[in-house]
C-alpha cells in the first residue's frame, strides 16, 4: 500500500514538473510550479525529512511561488513576442537528447550507489547531547556545521544587496515595490487584519519549537515575512524606504551577533564558532533569536524587489 | 488503522490531481487561482492523513505552515491577476 | 469505548474523503467558473473539516488538537476570502485569458 | 522497489526535465522556473540519499538534511535576484528577451510610462 502511494506521488510530481515545463501560458506554468512545491512537501514527509518538508512548504511552495506570480503578472505582456523565439526543431531534439542523457546518467548513478550507505547519523547521535538541543537538524545547523548557516545568512544579505543595486538612480534609497491601491474596507484588507495575528503566533511557535522538534528560524522567519507582505499587499502599511537606519541595522544585526558569538568562541572554546561546554544551548538560542528578525526582513525585502519610488522629502 | 489513513490520503490526493487536470486544462486565470485553492485544501488534508498514518506528530506543524503560506500565495495570486486585469482594462479604455 | 471512537474516526475520515470526491466531480462537471468555484470551496472545506474531526478523535495531546482546529479555521478563513476575491475578479470580466 | 530507488530515479528525471525546459523555453521567467525544477530535482536526489543513511533512530542522515535546508534558502535568494534582474531588463528595454540582436527601446526614465 505504501509502495502504491509513493509511486503515485512520484508520478504526480513528475507530471506537474512536466506540465510546468511544457505549458504555453506563463501564469499556468507558475500555478503548476506552486502545486509542485506543495506536493514535494508530501514527498519530504515520506522521505522522513520533516524539517525539509517544513522549509519546502514555507519557502519552496509559498515564497518562491509568490515571487514568481508577481513577476509573471508584471511581465505578462512580454510573453507574446517571445513566442517567436522558440528554438528550431533540431535544437529542441538536441536539448531533449542531452537532457535524457543527463537523466539516464544520474539514474545509473542512483542504482550504482555503494551499500551500505555512508551516514553521519551515528556521529550526530553521539554528540548531540553536548549541544543541549533535541532536534538533530538544529544541532547540525547551529553547532556541527554552523559555518554553513552563518554564510547562508550572509548570502541572503548579498542577494538583497544585489537586488537593491538594480534600482534606477533616482529611486535609490526609496521604497521598493509599487504603491498598492486597495479598498481599505475590502476583503483583502479584512484578511490582512485577521490573518497576521494568527500567523505571528504560528511563526513564533515554529521558531521556538525548532530546538527540540522540526522547525526553526528560517521557517518561522518565512511565516513572519509572509504576514508582513500580506499587510503591505493589502495597502495597510507601506514598504519602508531602504535608506532607513533601523531597517539596515535590523538587516545586519542577526549576522553580526552570529559573528560576535563565533569570535567569542575563539577565546572561550579555542575555535571560531566553538561553544564553551555547558553554554551551547543558550548561545544557540541567542543566535537563533538574533537571526529571526533579520531573516524576516531579508526574506520580505527580497520579495519586494528593487526600490522603485524616490525618497520621500 | 494506518493502512486506512494512507488509503484515504492517497484517495484525497488522487481527487486533487483529477481536479488539477481539469483546472490546468481550463487555463483561465480564475481557474488557475482555484488550483492553488484546491491544493491548499486537498494537500493539507492529504498531509494530515499521511502524518497520522506514519505517526509523525510534527507533520501537523508542516500542515499549519502550509495552511498559512497557501493562503498567502492565494491572496498574492488573486491580487496579481486582478491588477493585471485592471491594467489591461485601463489600457483598453485609454486607446 | 476506544473501538467506538475508532469507528467514529473512520466514519468521519471516510465521509471527508467522500466530500473531496464530490468537490472534484463538481469541478469536472460544472459548466462555468462560478459554479466550479462553488463546488470547490463548499465541498472541500467540509471534507477537510470532517477529516480534521476524525483525526481530532485520535489525537494524544491538547496542543496537537488545538493546532488541528487552527489549521481548519485558517483554511476556512482563507478559502472564504479568496473565493470571494476570485468571484469578484470573474464578474469584473477580462480575467479570462 | 525501495523508497530510495523510487525517489532517486524520480529526481534524475526531474533534473532532466528542468534542463530541457532551461534550454528550450525562450522566456527568461520560464527559464527561472525550469531552473527551479532542476534544483528541486537535485534536492530530491540529495534527500533520497539522506534517507538511505537512516541510522541511530533517525529517519534520515541529519547532516545532508540540514544542508538541504540551507540549499533551499539559497536557491530562493538566487531566484529572487534573477527575478529582480529580469524585472530591471524589462523596465529598461521594454522586452524580456535575452537575444542580442533584439531591438532595444531604451527609455531614459523607466517606470514613468
Amino acid at each position: 500500500m505504501t509502495d502504491v502511494f509513493n509511486i503515485g506521488l512520484a508520478l504526480l510530481l513528475l507530471g506537474l514538473a512536466a506540465w510546468t515545463i511544457v505549458t504555453r501560458e506563463l501564469f499556468v506554468a507558475v500555478v503548476g510550479f506552486i502545486a509542485y512545491g506543495l506536493l514535494s512537501t508530501l514527498v519530504w514527509v515520506q522521505l522522513h525529512g520533516i524539517d525539509v518538508a517544513l522549509t519546502e512548504a514555507a519557502i519552496g511552495g509559498g515564497l518562491t511561488g509568490v515571487l514568481l506570480i508577481g513577476a509573471a503578472g508584471r511581465l505578462r505582456n512580454s510573453a507574446v513576442a517571445l513566442n517567436l523565439e522558440v528554438p528550431s526543431m533540431q535544437v529542441r531534439w538536441l536539448a531533449g537528447v542531452v537532457s535524457a542523457a543527463v537523466s539516464i546518467a544520474l539514474g545509473v548513478c542512483v542504482l550504482a550507489l555503494p551499500d551500505p550507505a555512508p551516514t553521519l547519523a551515528h556521529e550526530v547521535a553521539a554528540n548531540i547531547a553536548d549541544t543541549g538541543v533535541g532536534n538533530p537538524i538544529t544541532a547540525v545547523l547551529l553547532a556541527f556545521r554552523s559555518m554553513d548557516t552563518l554564510l547562508e545568512a550572509i548570502v541572503l544579505l548579498f542577494a538583497l544587496l544585489g537586488v537593491w543595486s538594480l534600482a534606477p538612480d533616482q529611486s535609490w534609497g526609496g521604497r521598493p515595490g509599487l504603491r498598492q491601491q486597495v479598498d481599505p474596507n475590502g476583503i483583502l484588507a479584512y484578511a490582512a487584519r485577521v490573518l497576521p495575528p494568527l500567523g505571528i503566533i504560528v511563526g513564533t511557535y515554529i521558531f521556538w519549537v525548532g530546538a527540540d522538534h522540526p522547525g526553526g528560524k528560517f521557517q518561522g522567519a518565512t511565516i513572519l515575512a509572509a504576514m508582513w507582505l500580506l499587510v503591505m499587499m493589502a495597502g495597510l502599511a507601506d514598504a519602508p524606504p531602504i535608506s532607513r537606519t533601523w531597517l539596515r541595522l535590523g538587516l545586519v544585526a542577526g549576522p553580526l551577533v552570529f559573528i560576535a558569538i563565533g569570535l567569542l568562541g575563539l577565546y572561550t572554546a579555542g575555535d571560531f564558532l566553538g561553544y564553551p561546554p555547558g553554554f551551547a544551548k543558550p548561545l544557540i538560542v541567542a543566535i537563533e533569536l538574533a537571526l529571526l528578525p533579520s531573516l524576516t526582513l531579508v526574506l520580505g525585502l527580497l520579495l519586494l524587489g528593487a526600490p522603485q519610488r524616490g525618497t520621500p522629502p | 488503522m494506518a493502512e486506512f489513513l494512507l488509503m484515504a490520503a492517497g484517495f484525497v490526493l488522487a481527487m486533487v490531481a483529477l481536479g488539477l487536470v481539469r483546472i490546468l486544462r481550463g487555463a483561465s486565470a480564475a481557474d488557475s487561482m482555484m488550483a492553488v485553492q484546491l491544493f491548499g485544501t486537498g494537500g493539507i488534508a492529504a498531509l494530515l492523513l499521511l502524518g497520522a498514518a506514519t505517526g509523525e506528530a510534527a507533520v501537523i506543524d508542516v500542515a499549519l505552515t502550509l495552511a498559512l503560506l497557501a493562503a498567502f500565495a492565494s491572496f498574492a495570486f488573486v491580487k496579481a491577476a486582478g491588477d493585471a486585469a485592471g491594467q489591461d482594462a485601463k489600457v483598453k479604455s485609454d486607446t | 469505548m476506544s473501538t467506538l471512537i475508532d469507528v467514529l474516526a473512520l466514519a468521519a475520515i471516510a465521509a471527508g474523503s467522500f466530500f473531496f470526491l464530490a468537490g472534484t466531480v463538481g469541478l469536472l462537471r460544472f459548466p462555468d467558473t462560478l459554479t466550479r468555484l462553488h463546488a470547490l470551496t463548499k465541498a472541500d472545506n467540509l471534507g477537510l473539516g470532517l477529516i480534521v474531526f476524525g483525526l481530532l478523535l485520535q489525537v494524544d495531546s491538547v496542543l496537537a488538537g488545538l493546532k488541528l482546529l487552527c489549521i481548519w479555521l485558517l483554511v476556512l478563513l482563507s478559502g472564504a476570502c479568496v473565493s470571494q476575491l476570485i468571484a469578484l475578479n470573474t464578474r469584473r470580466g477580462d480575467v479570462r485569458r | 522497489m525501495t523508497l530510495f530507488t523510487l525517489f532517486g530515479l524520480c529526481a534524475a528525471l526531474l533534473v532532466g526535465l528542468g534542463l530541457f525546459g532551461l534550454m528550450v523555453n525562450p522566456h527568461p521567467l520560464r527559464k527561472i522556473l525550469a531552473f527551479n525544477v532542476l534544483g528541486t530535482g537535485v534536492f530530491l536526489l540529495f534527500g533520497a540519499i539522506a534517507q538511505r543513511g537512516a541510522a541511530a533512530g533517525m529517519g534520515g542522515d541529519p547532516v545532508p538534511q540540514a544542508l538541504l535546508i540551507t540549499g533551499i534558502v539559497v536557491a530562493f535568494s538566487a531566484t529572487a535576484l534573477a527575478v529582480a534582474l529580469l524585472q530591471r531588463l524589462f523596465d529598461v528595454t521594454g522586452t524580456a528577451t535575452l537575444a542580442n540582436d533584439a531591438p532595444a527601446q531604451v527609455s531614459v526614465n523607466p517606470g514613468e510610462e
